[in-house]
Order: C-alpha cells, then structure tokens, then sequence
C-alpha cells in the first residue's frame, strides 16, 4: 500500500520542476515512475504487434494486452473482460456509442438526454446525432449550485426517451452526479444510460455491477495513464448487437472483395493496429492505483477542496463556482473584473498551473454568465502548503489589478 | 510579483483594461467585425463607418481579458479617422512590435510599448493581436478592391 | 548523418535481445533510443494538456506538438502544415476519408477503386461505404507476380468513379505500385486519389507536392515512432470540404444545446485529448529518420532482399510470393506442404520474428490460392548475416518436416 | 533444432499431418461442425452422422498447420463410435491435457500426449484445441436437449 506522503516522489516531474504546482488535475494527471517505465520497457523491452505473431515475442505482448483488459474489468467491477473496449479516450469511446448504438435507432422526435453541465465530449456527438434525424436533445438542469434536478429529470423520463448520457463528476463545477439515482430512474423506464466517468475514476472506485450501468467511458491520460488510450465499457447484450464504424485489419473474420464477416466483440471496435504501449501504460497506471489507499485518497482530496474553498471565499468579489453539496477535488471561481487569462498568467509566471477558460463545458459558463472560470483541480501529489501558496498569490493578483 | 509581467501588464494595459476607449455597442454602423479567439473564448466585436475613405465613428465591445481588452481600445483609439491605407501599415506595425524583438517605432507612441513584452508570453500573444488580426484581414481584402 | 553499420546499437531492443533476428517489419518496427526517451522525457518533463492552457508547461506543450505537425509536413514535402491531420494510425485515416469524405458524396452506381492487392484498412473501409449505398467497389487486377495491371485501371476510369485508393506498397507482396503514373492518371479523370503509404513512408522519401496526391496516410508504428498515432494529409482543398465524424473538445467554436460552431481544420479532425505523447514520439522518429542517407538505406535493403530472394529460391519447394519488378524489402513465401504457421513456430524458437498468416490481406493469399505466407521484411537494423541464419533454419525445418 | 518443439512435433503429429485419418468432405453428413481460427485463418470441417446414438461416419476436411491438422485426425480417430457423453468427456480429457500441467490420463493412449507440449507455445495452444473446442460446443448444446 503506498502511503500519500511519499507519493509525490514517485512522480518525475516534480523532481524535474520542484516549484511547479500543478493544479490542473482534471486536465491530465502526472504519471508516476512506474507508469512512464512500463512504456519505456514495452519499447526496450517487448515491441512488437500483436495478435497476429506466433514468435515469442509477440505471443507475450499479446497475452500482456489482453491482461491489461482483465485488469480493466476487474478494477471497474464489471462482469466480463470482453465488455472492455480500448479506444483512444473518452471522447472516442462517447463517439462510438453514439454511432453505433443510437444512431441506428433513432428516429425523428424521438428524445436523447443529457444534463447540463456535460462536458463537449458527451454534449455535441449526442447534439449532432439528434439533428441529423430530427430527434431532440433534452437537457437535465441545474441550480445555481450545480446540482441537477432529479425530479425534473424524472418527468423528462418519456417513451420518447431513447439515451441518457450524464457525466459522473462535472470537470468545470466538480458537482459529483447521484448517478445511482438516475441509473435506477432510467431503468425503471427501461432507458439505457451511459456515464461519463473520465473525472471520476481516477478517485473514487467504480462498481460496473453494481451500478449496473448500461456504458461507462474514460480516458487512461487522467488515471495517471498515457494519452491515447481510453476505455469504452458496454453491458455485453449492447456491444453485441453494435456495428462497427472504423474498419481493418483484426476486426474481420473473413474478407473477400464482395464480403466482409467481423469478429466479435471486443475486437470488432479495435480495427487495426491499436495503442499497445498505450494499453501496457494503462495497466501500469492501475496496478498504481490499486496501490493507493482510496479512503485516504478521496478523505485528503475533500481536505483540499474545503480548505481551498474556505480560504477563496475570504477574498472580496471572488465567487466560487460551483458549490453542490457532493463536490470533488475541484474548484471552479471567477473574480470580479479579473480575466481569469490573466489570472492563469500571473500564477503561470509563479509556477502554479491552473486551467482558465471554458473547460469545454460552455453551456455551463453561460448558465452562470461567464465567458470563463478559473480552475483549481487537486490529486493526489498535491501539498497542503500548495492551497497557502495559492492563495497567497491569488490575493497579490487582486491587488496588482487593484 | 513577477518583473517580466509587470512589464507586460504596465499601467497602460491596466487604464484601457478599466477605462477602455469608445467601448459601447453600434448596431447601426456599417462595418462591424467580429474578433473570436476560440482557445480562451475572447470576444470583441469592432463597429464603424468610412467617411470619405476615412475610418469613423470606431468603438467596440465585448468582453476578454486585461490583454485583448486593453489591445482592443488602443486600435480604437488609434484608427479613428486613418485611411485603409494608413490603418493596415499602423496594424502591420503593431503586429511587428508585438511579435518581433524589434525596438519600439517611434511613431507608434508608448502605448503601444506595453504589448512588446507579450512576445514573452507565447500563451496569450494571440490576446495581444486578435482584435488587430482581424482588422488586417478587413483592410487587405477592401484595399485592393 | 548517421552510418548504417552503427544502427543496431540506437534500438534497445537488440541490447534486451541479443539473439533476436527481428524480421517482422512491416508489422511494426523497433524504436530507437531517442523515440523511448522523447516519450518518457515528455512524461518527466513535460506532461500537460494542450491548446487550452495558458501556464508555461502547457504553452510550450502546445508549441512542440504543432512543431512536430511542421516537421511532418516537411518531412513528406506538404505544402501546409494544416494539411496534416493526427489520427490514431493508418486505419483511422483510412476510415476518415471514407466517412467524411466520400460518403457524403457517394451514390448508387457510382464506382470506388481499390487494387488486388489492398491491406484490409484500405479495403472494408470502401466496401462498406459502397456496400450501404449500392455503390461498386472495382478492384485493379494483378498478374502473378503481384503488379497492377495499368492498362485495366485505365480502363476502369470512367465518369462513375468517385475515389481511388491504392496502397504505394504491398504489404504482403512487397509490390512498389507506380503511384506517380496513376494519380496522373485519376488526375487526367478528374478522380480523386488515396496513397496508402503505411508500408512506404520508414524508407521511401515522400513527396507529396511532386506526385501531388489527394490524400496520403501512414502510422507513426511503421517509422520507428509510438503505437497510436497517425496521419491522414489531404490536401486543403479536400479537408475544407469534410465534416468531421468525432464530436468533442477542441474542434469546436462554440457550443449551445442548440447548436454547435466547429473550427477549422485540421483541429477539426482531432476532437478530445489526442495522443500527445504519441505525436511528440512521431517527431523524434521523424528526427531520427532525417539523419539516415536514405540513399544508402535503400541500396542496403535491396541487398538484403535479392540475397534473401535468391538463396530461399535454391530450397526445393519453395515458391516466392510477390515478384514485382519494383519490390520493396519485404519476401513472402510458401513451402510445399508446411504451414506457414508451423514455420514461424520454429523460427520463434530460434528467436527469428517473422510473420505467418494472411498479413490483414485475405483477397491476396485467395489469388495465390493460399491460406497464408511467411513474411519477412528487412529494416534498417538488420544484418547481412541474418539472411544465412534464416535460410538454413529455413532448410533445417524442411529437413524436419521431411 | 528446439527441443521443446521436437516435443511438441513428435512424429505422431507429423505423421498424422501428413497422413490423417479420414480426411475427406462429405457433404451429405447431417453434421458439418465448422472450426475456424480467425487468427491464423485454419478452417476445418467435421462431417457426422448419428446412428443409434453414436456418432458414426465423422470424417474431416479443411487445411491448417501441422498441429491443428493432426489434432482434429486425433478427434476424428477417437470420436468415432462413442455417444454424445462418452464423446464429451473424451473431449475435455484432451483439453486438459493440452492446457493444463497435469499428467496425461492414461485412458487417453499416447497419442494424446504430444499435444502435451503445445501448452509451451501458446501462441499454438489453439491450434492444438481448436476442433476439440467446436465440438464440446456441439455436444454441450445437444447433450442437454
Ligand atoms: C499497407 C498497409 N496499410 C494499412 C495498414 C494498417 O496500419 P495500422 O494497423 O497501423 O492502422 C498496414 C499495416 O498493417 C499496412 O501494411
Ligand atoms: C467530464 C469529461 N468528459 C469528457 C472528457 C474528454 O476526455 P478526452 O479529452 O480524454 O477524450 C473530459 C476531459 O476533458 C472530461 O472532463
């Protein structure tokens, strides 16, 4: 079990910039040791294509992808290896689901749910779907607070309703969905639901079978994993009865120049020659977590996030964004006459990274009326000292602007 | 606090930011160009007339950062009653000085110095130049009509 | 410049593996010690998020990756960088084309060429297009020796064709297919062309303005770079023209429920967190690949194969498949009565990579009226000797099976 | 040469690689079970009958390397005449001979033991499995029924 306190050291980075606080977490998350060593010995060590060598070489990077799969279903609980998909991230995986699954049954007026504080990945590709068949989208909305309203979301629930699609954390106001409750209210109607859970996984630990939840996506880049890999979970009765959309090599049975016949499931959505050292990566990142006392991560994390918020809301004209009762470790504000550009400027030039912008939720900034927010995102290398340090600059900032 | 942003954000940049220049909406102007960054979401949109080959009537609004925002009202400020001509060379100009390390061209005035030091600051150079970008755009398309 | 004779030592695979005769190019090739190190440098020293972020690490992120699209650009004499479009490998490059480009425009009756000789990332992703709309998918016949009849593409030019797509090297014959002569002549129709370039770009200097092809794909897997990323280059005027087919962060404008305004290309194309680190080891094997004398790396692995060429047609029984005139490094062969697969077993225990199988190339093994071949392709770290070694394992294996 | 794959080639694959036993279509069988591995495209067919409860005319036919050839001539060999259950068991004896470290059963007959070895390979162990796994498929389906 690795101990938090030592485990900023496992991250190179800070050895490489030991001034650099990284506060943008829900971004991409550093990648320990091990992590980046995993792809470097794939490299050094192991490279080659798989599934179709019969050397040794390839039989074991073959053997090692697959296992990476297992590893996936068994850290997410779900049910079956072969509901694991790779994909290049979540918003690949979003895509596919769109594409493959509802875009066959669509029809005209038909409805596809999603809430309103959706991140662009699971707004727009379900956006584009329903206006290419004249269907709607639908959209769960939020408090001031940013918490979505389940009774509102209950009677959206109609024979109309094809999709919901809903993220499990919110990356721009880190509001945490009561996805249990909407996966239960949506079943009872027998509508399928898909969670996003790219800002989730990463902390909190994910039951598939218990939640029972019909598609889970993510991206391995932040779970301490490289770029380019993502995970698309599909309950089996779904991926089964899902078409492919990108064809070649791997996802064929048989091909000839009149007919093609496809594989199963999960390679049917792997055509070609995938992330391999993307996939090694990934497993390393869990074995990583998997190390990580979750309750000591997450009670640290809520630490953080209270303390940081309590600090800010001492400072005048600064308003917190995003204030649900069950938040993650993120901390969306907006101070009053001062961009938050140049608000990331001033702490860029202190070393501390922190997103300013939309966070590709824009619907949400204009909910609150707001070209943009600053963003304070934690994990779990970051110091208490840190929220100090924030602050500390963020007041010398409202001071410069005057 | 930082010397080199200092720089960047002199008290000039700092004035226009607050009290910008001509900052009010014209619907009814003849011309009214859109500047978007879409990487920070910045917005402005510039409003006028020509008179007699003129440039008049210039104001803008919208909303960004101290940068853009403080950019935007310099242009304003400086192009009211230019000709096209005489506008993209001004424009060019504050382009050169913002990217390049050139010294500060004389005629240009020092409010324009502040926005040398935005070379320093690759991330938002494009703050610096948006609202001018487009005007080049405007002025090298209707220049050689 | 870097001397062929020092080659070997830049990949540590060979340091890992001191016996290993890795024969399985075309496949994927090994890494050199500046592609690992650019990747895990990226990780130590320089993980952000891209495009959205202000702070120093971030910025300078942003600035290598589109350097790196620059370099591409370059490298295969582009004429713009923003005609390069990262994917996740050849295959999706391949598809992108098809949805986002042909689909659109495709109609019953009309006509798609593809050669005999495709790999199935530029084959199904045709099929399937003209199978759904009830177009014909034309295949550019070949003779025994595995050469495009030029005389019946001419001939297949007609005003239905929509689109071409040809492979500049046959992956599995190892055929160099007259690109420049064809793309003239689609030109001369007015037809729009695809060059495959997975298996011609590690060793074939590319240049895309001379033979003024539309569209040109490869893998970053193929030229000594990472798994998961790839380019799709068309020209400018084509990419104006695409929608995408990914919805997500980054490629958009601007985004209300209602409505959502995309950005141009080839942002257009990359929605979501691409495969950062993927692209950052694109460009330190593109590095790499600009030190060789390509000159000299072409003569030596034309060598390489007659040596092989010549010494396997001395075995009884042997029979080489693929003996275009123009050939590339790349040797497939069938033994009478032993199976491919049973060869490449025995190889692998002499710690001898070499591929056995169809090579994601069905319709050709079906020409030659085989179920397989056993591949060999040579790269630049292969040795003279290695050619002796293989072909008296490749007699001691006759011997056995008797 | 490896030894462990003289292990795994021992002369009874190679012998019944190059001469199988009942290696012929038939076509008129009321069964043709088809065994496929997509990875490495062997393709094999099982033809049979089912007379009295015994399965009875099983020939094969298809092509493939050495080891999944001369592990369906095994099937063919040894499936002929016995029932469903009989069958059944017999198949999974064998499958646990090939996947498994334990020792060869010795009701088996030594013909078996060969396949022993591919579990060192196991980029072939589906070779060695791959009509064996078709008809368990098979028999499990029917034998409930
Ligand atoms: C000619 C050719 N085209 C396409 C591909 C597919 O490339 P990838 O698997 O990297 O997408 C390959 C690689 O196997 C190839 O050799
Ligand atoms: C909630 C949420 N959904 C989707 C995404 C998209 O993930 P990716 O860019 O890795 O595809 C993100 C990441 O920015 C996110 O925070």
């Amino acid at each position: 079990m690795i101990e938090l306190k030592n485990i900023k050291s496992h991250f190179p980075i800070f050895s490489c910039h030991s001034d650099l606080v990284y506060l943008d977490n829900a971004a991409t998350t550093q990648k320990p040791q091990s992590v980046i060593e995993a792809i470097s010995n794939f490299y050094k060590k192991e490279n080659t294509n798989i599934h179709r060598g019969i050397y040794p070489l390839a039989v074991s990077t073959s053997q090692k992808y697959e296992a990476v799969r297992v590893k996936i279903a068994q850290f997410l609980n779900a049910n079956d290896p072969e509901e694991i998909v790779y994909t290049s991230g979540t918003t690949a995986s979003v895509n596919l689901v769109v594409h493959s699954f509802l875009r066959p049954q669509l029809k005209m007026d038909d409805e596809v749910i999603i809430s309103a504080m959706e991140h662009h990945a699971n707004l727009i590709p379900w956006q584009m779907a329903c206006k290419d068949v004249g269907a709607h989208l639908r959209v769960i909305p939020m408090n001031r607070l940013g918490e979505l309203d389940l009774k509102e979301f209950g009677e959206m629930l109609t024979t109309k309703v094809k999709m919901i699609a809903v993220t499990h954390i919110s990356n721009s106001l880190g509001s945490i969905n009561p996805i249990e409750e909407m996966i239960d209210m949506a079943h009872q109607k027998g509508i399928p639901i898909l969670v996003d859970g790219a800002q989730s996984v990463a902390h909190y630990p994910i039951d598939l079978q218990g939640l029972d939840v019909d598609f889970f996506t993510f991206s391995g880049h932040k779970l301490f994993g490289p770029t380019g890999i993502g995970v698309l979970y599909g309950k089996k009765q779904y991926l089964d009865k899902m078409q492919p959309i990108q064809f070649g090599g791997g996802m064929i049975k048989n091909v000839t120049f009149e007919k093609s016949i496809f594989s199963e499931v999960p390679q049917l959505f792997e055509a070609g020659t995938t992330n391999i050292s993307g996939v090694i990566g990934l497993g390393a990142a869990i074995d990583y977590v998997n190390e990580l006392n979750r309750d000591e991560v997450l009670g640290f994390l809520k630490r953080m996030e209270n303390n940081l918020t309590s600090k800010l809301l001492e400072v005048d004209g600064l308003r917190i964004i995003g204030q649900a009762k069950k938040k993650s470790a993120i901390v969306s504000f907006s101070m009053e006459s001062i961009h938050p550009h140049d608000i990331a400027t001033f702490l860029g030039a202190e070393n501390i990274a922190v997103r300013a912008g939309h966070h590709c939720t824009q619907p949400v900034m204009d909910f609150f009326q707001l070209p943009a927010t600053t963003r304070v995102s934690f994990s779990i290398y970051n110091q208490e000292e840190e929220v100090d340090f924030f602050v500390k600059k963020i007041k010398e900032i409202k001071q410069f602007f005057g | 606090m930082n010397e080199r942003l200092k720089g960047l954000y002199k008290t000039i940049i700092l004035e226009h930011n607050k009290e910008p220049f001509f900052f009010e909406k014209n619907e009814k102007a003849t011309y009214g160009l859109k500047a978007y960054n879409q990487i920070c979401g910045d917005r402005f949109e510039l409003y006028f007339d020509v008179k007699n080959g003129l440039i008049s009537d210039l104001t803008f609004h919208g909303f960004g950062c101290a940068i853009s925002k403080a950019s935007t009202s310099v242009l304003v400020k400086n192009l009211r009653g230019k000709d096209f001509m005489e506008a993209l060379l001004f424009c060019r100009s504050f382009l050169s000085v913002a990217k390049n390390d050139e010294g500060l061209d004389e005629k240009l005035g020092e409010e324009l110095e502040a926005f040398s030091a935005a070379k320093e600051f690759p991330g938002r150079l494009k703050c610096a130049t948006l609202a001018w970008d487009e005007m080049i755009i405007f002025l090298e398309k209707n220049i050689t009509k």
